[in-house]
C-alpha cells in the first residue's frame, strides 16, 4: 500500500496532538524547570552531622575564642564564644572567615624542605666568627618562640630576633578613665576587640589621627593632627615643648592643646597609646607576669631586635611567618644579610610576605590547621595560656617551623606545648575557662589531664591578678621619616592596619562595598585629581607598587592612606612620603 | 539571469523593484550589522549579563528603555487596525499592511531583547506557569506574547498574497478565508495592545518605592497606565507616517496618497493633544501632591545634573505641544516637510518620556546617603540593540520587495489621480 | 530587628558573617560595589560638614522587610517573592526567579542583589558552604531573608521538641550573632512585651524613608539628630555624590 | 495559570485575569481553525478558481471594476457587485428588459482596424465565445488580446475533458516576461484545443445552453464603447510603463504590440488588460 504525503502529515499532526494527552510533555516542562533551577557549576553544600568545636583564633595577637560550627569535621562557620573572660564573645570580620584561609589561592603548597635543611646546615657550618644564624619570629612569647630561643642558644652565633622587643607590658583598659590614642586603631582590631568594647563605656577616647579612621569616627573626640606630628603633640601635652610649638607641628589650635592638657589632668587615670609608646598616669600600664615555662627552657637565647645586629652579618636567616605579626620591611632585613650568598628560609603559608624575597619558601600550616599557643594580648593584664586547636588537617607537604629550626640547631624537642601546660599547672595559680560550658574553675580544682584536655578543647588559662605588678612604661624609637622634597613626593603616608592576606569573602567589605580600605588600595582626598577606582602606581624612595585609588573625604589633602600589606610595608613606614601616579 | 527572472516572479505584477544584485547590495550591510549584534547578544546569553554595564542600582538599562520605545512606536499596527476594521476608516487600508509589518518587527524585536535581558531566559515560561496577577509585568508578558501571535497571524495573509505563493490553491483559499476573519483578530489585538501598552506604563507608575515614577490612579492602574495608552496610540500613526515617507524616499516611489499621510498626521496630532493635556495635568498632580506625600519634593529630582527641569520642558513642550500644533494645522500638514518633522517630534517626545521613566527613575537616589548614578551601555548592549534595528530593516525591506505593503503603489505609478480619470471617461460616452 | 547606629563601628563583621552563613560567593574580579552581592551592606554616612564639624556614622542596610504593600512582592511576575504571614519576613525564591530585576527597580533601599556572574569559590572552599542554605545560580536576584536557614533549623528543633507549628520560634540571624558591639538586636515586634517592641517604640528609633509608608520591620536607633535625619529623602543634589555608598 | 499550579487562588484577580487570557487564546485558536476548515471546504468544493477571480477582481483598480452599463453610459458610475458575472445580477436583467440592445446593422465591428465579429460574445478579459451549430462553444482571444500577445512564446492549454468555468482560468499564455492567465468566458467541458494559429483555443461543451449562458458577455452595441475604454486603459498601462502612447489619435494598434514596445514591462501591461493584477 502506498502512503501519500497527506497521510504522513495527518499522522504526524495526529500524533502531535495525541502526545499532548500523555504526561510526557508536562513532565518535560517541569524538568526544564529543574535544570534551570540547579544551574550547572553551582556547588551543592555537603551535608553531615552538625557539631560545635572550640579553638582560639591565632590570626592576630588578640587570640579570640572561637566556636566553630562543623559539618562532620569541616568547619562551615565561626563565631565568638559568649561569656569568654578575654574576648567577651566578639570576633572580628577576619576571624569570622578564618576557616577559609586554608583554601587561599595565594597559599604556599609545596617547598624544597630537604634542600632548605641542607642549605641551612651548610650555612651554620661555614658561619664565620662575626656572622650570625638568626631566627626571626614575628609573634614572640609563644611556646614556639621559646623553642627558637633554645635552638638559637644551641647553635654557634645563634640570634633570636623579634620585631618588638618588649612583650611583657600590658595596658589595663578597665582602670583608664581617659584614653589618648595617637593613631592607634583602638576600636578597630587593637588589643582584644571584645575586651576593648567591654571596657569602652568606662573611658573617654580621644583619638589623635591624621585621617578619619574608623576609630576616629567612633571616638569621643577626634583631633585631626598633621601626619607624623604625634611625638610633637605628646611632648606638648607633657609640656616638654611649648603648646605653641606643638600646635605649630600638629596643626591644632594652641587653645585646643591647652584644653586637652587640662582635660587629661582632670580625668585621670589617663592611658596614652602610640605606635611607639605606651604611657600612663595611674596604673593603666603594667608589667605582665610571664606565662610560666619549664625551668629547663631558661637556657635560651636572649630576645634581641634587628637593630642589635651589625649590617652584613647574617649568614642564615629563618623567618617564621606561620603566625602573622608585626612585619619588618625587607630592606631593613636585607642590610643585615652577608654579602656572599646568605641562606634565607621563609616558613610561610602565604606568598605575600617574605616568601617574595627568600631563596627557600617552605609551606607551613595555617590557622585553623595547626596547633600552637597564643601569647597574651597587649590589653590583657594577666598572663594567659590558650591553644589554637586545629580544626582541619594541614596538607602533608607542610613543615612545622619550630621542628625545622630545632632540627637545624640539632635540638631535640618533645611536645613543648604539653610541657609548658604542665609547668603552668605546677604553679597552681589562676583559673581555667572552658568554652563548652562557658565556666571558669580554679586551676587547683582540675586534674592535670583535664587541664590539658580542656586546653585542647579551646579552653583558656588565666593567671591570677598580680597585685604588686609594677607600673611600666614602654617606649621605642619612633620610625625616623626621611626629609624629602615636597615636590617630588607630595603625599605623607598614613598606614591602615588590615589583616592580610584574608579570606576571599572579605571582598564584601573591600570590593563589593568600600567599607574598609582594601590591600593595594590607597585613599586620597577627592581634591587629589585622580578618579575613584583608577589604577595607579604608589611610589616611594624605596620603590613602587600598583594600587587602586579610592577617594575619601575623611583623608586630608596631602595625605595618602594605604593599607599596610607586606608589599607596601617594604616601601614605606608611617610618616614616609610617597606619590601616587596614574598607571 | 535565470535567478533574476525567478526572483521577478515573486514580485507583484506591475510594481517596479530594483534588480536582485542591487537589492542584495542594500541588504548586505544590514546583514553584517545583524551578525555583529547577534554575536553581542550571544555573549550576553553565554557569559551572562555581566557583559552589560547594568548593575544592582541600574537594574534596567538601554534595553528596557528601547523596548518601551519600540513597542510604543509599534502601536501603529494595532491602532490602525482598530481604526480600519472596528471604526471602518477605510482610507487606512492603503497602509495597514505596512503597519502590520512594522508592528511585527517592533514587537518581535522587543520580545527577543527581553529574552536576553532576563537572567534566566530558560525560565521565561515560569511567568505563564506561576503568574502573579498583581504584577504589571505579568500583564505585559501575557499581552505581548499573545499580541505577537496575533501579529504573526495577521502577517500570514500578506505573505500568502504573494504572486507566486498565490498559485498554490490551498494558500490561495486559506489567505482568502483568513482575510475575511482578520477583523476578529484586529479586535483581539486592540484589546491586548490597549492593556499591555497600559501595563508598560503601569510598570513604573506602581513603583511606590520610586517616588519619581510613582503615580496615583484609578483602581489597580496608576495614571501612567492610561498615559502610555494614549501616547502609544498617538505616535503609532506618526511612526507609520515616518516609515512610509522613508520608504518613499529610499525606493523613490509614491506609495500612498498624500491625503492618507495627512490623515495619519491628523489622527496622531489630535491624540497627541489629548495626551499632552492629560500628561500636564498628571504632572501637576504629581508635583503638588503625590511626590510631597512620599517625602520627596518634586523639584529636587531635577536638581541632579544633567537631568534638569529642561527634560520636562522638552518632553511636554518641544516634543508635545509643538508637534500637536504642526499636525493639527491643515496648512502645515499639507507641507510634507512640516508633516514629517511633526511626526518625528511626536515620536521623539514619546521616546524621551520612556527614557525618563526608565533611566532617570533609576538614576535618582532614594536613600539620603545614595549616590546619583550614571550609566553608559556596554558595546554588547548597544550591539544587541543594533541587531534589532538591522532585523527590522531587513524584514521590512524584504516584505516591501516581495509583498504588497502599499496596495495603492501601482495606481500611483502613473502620476494621474485615477478615480477622477475614470469619471471623465464615463462622461465622454 | 533594631540596629543601634551609635554602636556600629563599621567593622563589617555582619557582612562577612552574613555571606558565610548564606553561602554568598566571594566577588568576581570584575565586581564592584555596584555589582556585588552584599545582603547586608554597611554604608558610611556623614553629615556633609567639614572638619571639625564633620560627623560620620555607619549604617547597615539590609532588606527592610516592608510590611505594607511590600514593593518587591507586588511586582514579581512569577511569585518568586512572598511575605511569610507568620513571621512577616519577605522571602525570596531564587529557584523561581526569572532574573527580570523588576523587584530591584521597585526596592527603594537597594537591598536586592543580582547574580551577575556564576557563583565561584576558590578550589576547596566550597567545602565550607553552609549545608542549611542552597547556593544560587547566575542570573537570579537574592537578598536578606533574616537567615531563613536558621529559622528553618529552629522550626525543626521546635517540632522535634513537640512544639505546635504555630508557635513562633526564637533564633538569631548571623549578623546579630556576629556583631561584636551588639549593635543589632532581633526579636518579635508583634509581641508588645518584648524588648524589641519597646526599643522600636522609643523616640530615638526611626525607619528609613518612613514617608513611603512601606512600613519596614527594621528599626534604626540613634541619639544623634543628624543620624536620625538620614531616614528622610536625599538632600537636594548638587550633582556630586553625597556619602560613600 | 492552572488551578493545580503554585500560587493559584480562586479570587477575583485570578479569575478576571486568567479568564481574559483564556478568552483571547480561544478567540485566536477558533479564528485559525475556522479559517483552516473553511479553506478545506473550499478546496473540496473546487472553489479555487472562483476565489482566485474574486481576489483578482478586488485587487483591480476601481476604474476597471465598473459595470458594463457604465460603458454604455446608462450609469454615471457603478462598480460591478458580481465580479463581472451578470447572470445573477437583477439590475442587469432589468436594464436589458427596459431597453434591449439595438440589433447590429453590420456583421462585424471594425475598431482601430481590429475586427470584432458581432456573432460572438466578448468577455472583458479579451476572450470571445462563439456558439457553434453543434452546441459546442469555441473560445478564443479577441483581436486586441491576440495583438497584445502577438505570437505567444508559449501557450498552456487545458487537457480535453477538464472543466473550465466562467471567470476561471481558461488557459495560460506567455509572451516575453508576461505570464498571463486568460479568463474563460463560459462554463463547460473542454472538447478540443486549438492554438494561436488556428484562430481559436478551446472547443467547450457548455454547462447551460441558450442565451442565459452568455448573458454576462458583451455583445453588439456594447462592444464599441467597451473597446474605446480598453484602448484608454491600454494607453494608461503603456504610459505607466513609460512607453510613449501612439494610439492617442486613434491610430491602429499593430499586429504585435509587444514588439513595438520592447522597453515596456509587458507583464504589467498584459496583467492590466487581461484583468490579472
Amino acid at each position: 500500500m502506498k502512503t501519500t504525503r497527506r497521510e504522513i502529515m495527518m499522522f504526524a499532526g495526529g500524533s502531535a496532538v495525541g502526545v499532548l494527552f500523555t504526561p510526557a510533555p508536562w513532565r518535560l516542562i517541569t524538568d526544564t524547570a529543574l535544570w534551570s533551577e540547579n544551574w550547572p557549576g553551582v556547588p551543592v553544600p555537603a551535608r553531615g552531622e552538625i557539631r560545635a568545636k572550640y579553638t582560639n583564633c591565632s590570626l592576630c595577637p588578640a587570640g579570640c575564642a572561637v566556636r566553630a560550627r562543623c559539618v562532620g569535621d569541616q568547619p562551615v562557620a565561626l563565631a565568638g564564644v559568649s561569656g569568654h573572660p578575654l574576648s567577651h564573645g566578639a570576633l572580628c570580620p577576619f576571624g569570622l572567615a578564618g576557616h577559609h584561609l586554608p583554601y587561599l589561592p595565594s597559599r604556599v603548597k609545596q617547598g624544597p624542605v630537604k634542600e632548605a635543611a641542607a642549605a641551612v646546615a651548610e650555612g651554620i657550618a661555614k658561619c664565620g666568627p662575626a656572622e650570625y644564624v638568626v631566627t626571626l619570629d614575628l609573634r614572640p612569647a609563644r611556646t614556639a618562640s621559646w623553642t627558637y630561643r633554645r635552638a638559637m642558644a644551641a647553635v654557634k652565633n645563634g640570634r633570636y630576633v623579634t620585631p618588638s622587643v618588649d612583650s611583657s607590658v600590658a595596658v589595663d583598659l578597665a582602670k583608664a578613665r581617659t584614653v589618648l590614642s595617637f593613631g592607634v586603631p583602638v576600636l578597630d582590631g587593637w588589643g582584644t576587640p571584645g575586651n576593648v568594647i567591654a571596657a569602652r563605656p568606662g573611658f573617654r577616647l580621644i583619638q589623635a589621627d591624621p585621617v578619619e579612621s574608623r576609630t576616629a569616627t567612633m571616638a569621643d573626640q577626634w583631633l585631626r593632627i598633621r601626619p607624623g606630628s604625634e611625638d610633637a603633640l605628646a611632648q606638648g601635652l607633657a609640656s616638654t615643648v611649648t603648646h605653641a610649638a606643638a600646635a605649630e607641628a600638629s596643626g591644632l589650635a594652641e587653645s585646643e592643646i591647652a584644653a586637652l592638657a587640662a582635660r587629661l589632668e582632670q580625668n585621670g587615670p589617663v592611658l596614652v597609646l602610640g605606635s611607639s609608646r605606651l604611657e600612663s598616669t595611674g596604673r593603666t600600664v603594667v608589667a605582665r607576669r610571664e606565662t610560666p615555662v619549664p625551668t629547663e627552657w631558661h637556657k635560651a637565647a636572649p630576645v634581641s631586635g634587628l637593630a642589635s645586629l651589625p649590617d652584613g652579618s647574617v649568614r642564615v636567616l629563618m623567618v617564621d611567618e606561620s603566625a602573622p605579626g608585626e612585619y619588618l620591611p625587607w630592606n631593613a632585613i636585607q642590610k643585615k644579610l652577608v654579602a656572599d650568598n646568605p641562606v634565607v628560609v621563609a616558613l610561610a603559608w602565604s606568598r605575600e610576605g617574605y616568601a617574595r624575597h627568600a631563596q627557600y619558601v617552605l609551606p607551613v600550616g595555617v590557622y585553623p590547621e595547626v596547633v600552637g599557643d597564643i601569647p597574651p594580648a597587649v590589653d590583657s593584664v594577666a598572663a594567659t595560656f590558650r591553644l589554637s586547636v586545629p580544626l582541619v588537617p594541614a596538607p602533608e607537604s607542610c613543615v612545622k617551623p619550630e621542628e625545622f629550626v630545632a632540627a637545624a640547631a640539632g635540638l631535640s624537642i618533645a611536645d613543648t606545648l604539653h610541657e609548658r601546660a604542665d609547668a603552668i599547672y605546677k604553679t597552681g595559680r589562676g583559673a581555667l575557662f572552658t568554652c563548652a560550658d562557658a565556666k571558669s574553675a580554679a586551676l587547683k580544682d582540675v586534674s592535670a589531664a583535664d587541664f590539658w584536655k580542656a586546653l585542647n578543647a579551646g579552653g583558656c588559662w588565666i593567671d591570677a591578678p598580680d597585685e604588686k605588678a609594677p607600673a611600666a612604661r614602654f617606649s621605642a624609637a619612633a620610625a625616623e621619616a626621611r626629609p624629602v622634597e615636597e615636590s617630588e613626593l607630595p603625599f605623607v603616608v598614613v598606614l591602615n592596619r588590615e589583616l592580610t592576606p584574608a579570606s576571599p569573602i572579605l571582598s564584601k567589605v573591600y570590593q563589593e562595598s568600600n567599607l574598609r580600605l582594601a590591600p593595594n588600595t590607597v585613599a586620597l582626598h577627592p581634591s587629589c585629581g585622580l578618579e575613584d577606582g583608577t589604577q595607579a602606581v604608589f611610589e616611594t624612595l624605596l620603590g613602587k607598587c600598583p594600587v587602586r585609588v579610592t577617594l575619601d573625604a575623611g583623608v586630608p589633602a596631602g595625605v595618602v592612606r594605604v593599607t599596610a600589606s607586606p608589599a607596601v610595608l617594604d616601601l614605606c613606614a608611617a610618616g614616609a612620603r610617597a606619590k601616587v601616579v596614574r598607571a | 539571469m535565470a535567478r533574476q527572472s525567478m526572483d521577478k516572479q515573486f514580485i507583484a505584477r506591475g510594481v517596479a523593484r530594483c534588480s536582485t544584485p542591487k537589492f542584495l547590495l542594500w541588504m548586505a550591510p544590514w546583514l553584517a550589522l545583524l551578525a555583529f549584534g547577534l554575536y553581542a547578544a550571544g555573549l550576553c546569553l553565554v557569559k551572562g549579563l555581566n557583559q552589560t554595564n547594568m548593575d544592582n542600582r541600574f537594574a534596567f538599562g538601554l534595553w528596557i528603555f528601547l523596548d518601551l520605545t519600540v513597542i510604543a512606536l509599534g502601536a501603529g499596527a494595532f491602532f490602525t487596525g482598530f481604526l480600519l476594521y472596528i471604526l471602518k476608516l477605510d482610507e487606512l487600508r492603503s497602509v495597514i499592511n505596512s503597519a502590520v509589518v512594522i508592528g511585527l518587527v517592533c514587537y518581535s524585536g522587543a520580545v527577543c531583547v527581553l529574552a536576553i535581558d532576563v537572567g534566566q531566559p530558560l525560565r521565561a515560561w515560569f511567568t505563564f506557569w506561576y503568574p502573579n496577577v498583581h504584577s504589571m509585568l505579568t500583564e505585559v508578558t501575557f499581552c505581548i506574547s499573545c499580541y505577537l501571535t496575533v501579529l504573526l497571524i495577521e502577517y500570514l495573509p500578506i505573505v500568502l498574497r504573494n504572486r507566486k505563493l498565490r498559485q498554490v490553491p490551498s494558500f490561495l483559499v486559506f489567505e482568502f478565508e483568513l482575510h475575511k476573519l482578520i477583523p476578529v483578530l484586529a479586535g483581539v489585538g486592540t484589546f491586548l495592545s490597549f492593556f499591555h501598552q497600559g501595563s508598560l506604563g503601569g510598570l513604573y507608575g506602581v513603583l511606590r518605592g520610586r517616588p519619581f515614577a510613582f503615580r496615583e490612579g484609578l483602581a489597580v492602574w496608576p495614571s501612567t497606565f492610561f498615559l502610555f495608552i494614549i501616547s502609544a496610540a498617538a505616535v503609532g500613526p506618526s511612526f507609520i507616517l515616518l516609515t512610509t515617507w522613508l520608504a518613499e524616499k529610499i525606493s523613490r516611489k509614491r506609495l500612498a496618497r498624500p491625503e492618507i499621510l495627512q490623515l495619519l498626521g491628523r489622527i496622531s496630532g489630535s491624540l497627541l493633544a489629548v495626551y499632552v493635556l492629560a500628561k500636564s495635568i498628571d504632572t501637576l498632580i504629581w508635583i503638588n501632591r503625590t511626590s510631597p506625600e512620599t517625602g520627596f519634593q518634586a523639584w529636587q529630582y531635577y536638581s541632579w545634573k544633567p537631568f534638569g527641569s529642561w527634560i520636562l520642558v522638552a518632553e511636554i513642550g518641544l516634543c508635545g505641544v509643538v508637534p500637536v500644533l504642526i499636525l493639527l494645522a491643515p496648512k502645515l500638514r499639507r507641507r510634507t516637510g512640516w508633516l514629517v518633522s511633526g511626526a518625528f517630534l511626536a515620536c521623539a517626545g514619546v521616546a524621551l518620556n520612556r527614557f525618563v521613566m526608565t533611566v532617570q527613575t533609576l538614576a535618582l537616589p532614594t536613600l539620603s546617603f545614595d549616590r546619583f548614578l550614571s550609566y553608559t551601555p556596554s558595546w554588547q548592549e548597544t550591539g544587541t540593540f543594533l541587531a534589532v534595528v538591522a532585523y527590522g530593516v531587513l524584514v521590512y525591506s524584504f516584505s516591501f520587495r516581495y509583498f504588497q505593503l502599499f496596495p495603492q503603489e501601482r495606481e500611483l505609478k502613473t502620476g494621474a489621480p485615477q478615480v477622477e480619470e475614470g469619471r471623465e471617461l464615463v462622461g465622454r460616452y | 530587628m533594631t540596629i543601634d547606629v551609635d554602636r556600629c563601628n563599621g567593622c563589617g563583621a555582619c557582612m562577612v558573617a552574613c555571606s558565610v552563613e548564606n553561602n554568598v560567593p566571594p566577588a568576581h574580579e570584575g565586581a564592584t560595589d555596584r555589582k556585588g552581592l552584599t545582603w547586608i551592606r554597611v554604608y558610611k554616612v556623614d553629615n556633609g560638614e567639614e572638619y571639625p564639624n564633620r560627623r560620620t556614622a555607619f549604617v547597615p542596610v539590609m532588606c527592610q522587610h516592608c510590611g505594607n504593600e511590600t514593593p518587591c512582592v507586588h511586582v514579581c511576575p512569577q511569585q518568586a517573592v512572598d511575605v511569610d504571614p507568620a513571621t512577616g519576613v519577605v522571602g525570596e525564591m531564587p529557584q523561581r526567579c526569572l532574573g527580570c530585576r523588576y523587584c530591584m527597580a521597585a526596592c527603594p533601599y537597594h537591598a536586592r542583589y543580582f547574580n551577575w556572574w556564576d557563583p565561584a569559590w576558590p578550589a576547596g572552599m566550597e567545602k565550607t558552604l553552609n549545608p542549611d542554605v542552597s547556593t544560587r545560580m547566575r542570573g537570579v536576584v537574592e537578598k536578606c531573608n533574616l537567615c531563613h536557614g536558621r529559622w528553618h533549623a529552629a522550626k525543626e528543633q521546635a517540632a522535634a521538641a513537640g512544639k505546635p507549628d504555630t508557635e513562633p520560634v526564637s533564633y538569631v540571624p548571623a549578623c546579630v550573632e556576629a556583631c561584636p558591639t551588639g549593635a543589632i538586636h532581633f526579636g518579635d515586634l508583634n509581641d508588645s512585651s518584648s524588648a524589641m517592641a519597646k526599643e522600636a517604640a522609643e523616640p530615638e528609633s526611626f525607619r528609613l524613608l518612613e514617608k513611603l509608608n512601606t512600613q519596614p520591620k527594621i528599626y534604626y536607633r540613634s541619639k544623634k539628630d543628624w543620624v536620625r535625619g538620614i531616614a528622610a529623602a536625599p538632600r537636594p543634589g548638587s550633582g556630586k555624590e553625597n556619602g560613600r555608598g | 495559570m492552572l488551578p493545580w499550579n503554585y500560587g493559584f487562588q480562586w479570587n477575583l484577580g485570578h479569575i478576571i485575569f486568567l479568564g481574559a487570557f483564556y478568552c483571547v487564546l480561544t478567540a485566536m485558536a477558533v479564528t485559525l481553525i475556522a479559517a483552516v476548515r473553511r479553506s478545506r471546504e473550499d478546496l473540496r468544493k473546487h472553489r479555487v478558481e472562483e476565489i482566485g477571480w474574486h481576489g483578482d477582481f478586488h485587487d483591480l483598480p476601481a476604474r476597471d471594476r465598473v459595470c458594463r452599463h457604465v460603458l454604455t453610459g446608462e450609469f454615471q458610475s457603478r462598480e460591478c457587485p458580481h465580479a463581472f458575472d451578470c447572470r445573477q445580477c437583477e439590475t442587469h436583467a432589468k436594464l436589458i428588459q427596459r431597453h434591449p440592445l439595438p440589433a447590429p446593422d453590420q456583421p462585424e465591428e471594425d475598431l482601430f482596424g481590429m475586427a470584432f465579429p458581432l456573432d460572438r460574445f466578448y468577455h472583458r478579459g479579451h476572450t470571445w465565445a462563439h456558439p457553434e451549430p453543434d452546441g459546442t462553444v469555441t473560445v478564443g482571444l479577441d483581436e486586441l488580446g491576440s495583438r497584445l500577445i502577438g505570437t505567444p512564446d508559449a501557450v498552456d492549454l487545458p487537457q480535453p475533458g477538464t472543466y473550465v468555468e466562467t471567470n476561471g482560468t481558461a488557459f495560460h499564455v506567455r509572451k516575453r516576461d508576461a505570464h498571463v492567465r486568460v479568463l474563460s468566458p463560459v462554463d463547460g467541458e473542454v472538447m478540443e484545443t486549438g492554438g494561436s494559429d488556428s484562430g481559436w483555443y478551446l472547443k467547450v461543451r457548455p454547462m447551460a445552453a441558450g442565451e442565459s449562458a452568455f448573458r454576462h458577455l458583451l455583445r453588439g452595441a456594447e462592444i464599441r464603447p467597451w473597446l474605446m475604454r480598453e484602448m484608454e486603459r491600454l494607453q494608461l498601462a503603456l504610459a505607466a510603463e513609460g512607453a510613449v502612447p501612439t494610439l492617442a489619435d486613434g491610430g491602429e494598434p499593430v499586429a504585435d504590440i509587444a514588439a513595438s514596445y520592447p522597453a515596456a514591462d509587458w507583464d504589467a501591461v498584459c496583467g492590466e488588460m487581461f484583468l490579472e493584477p
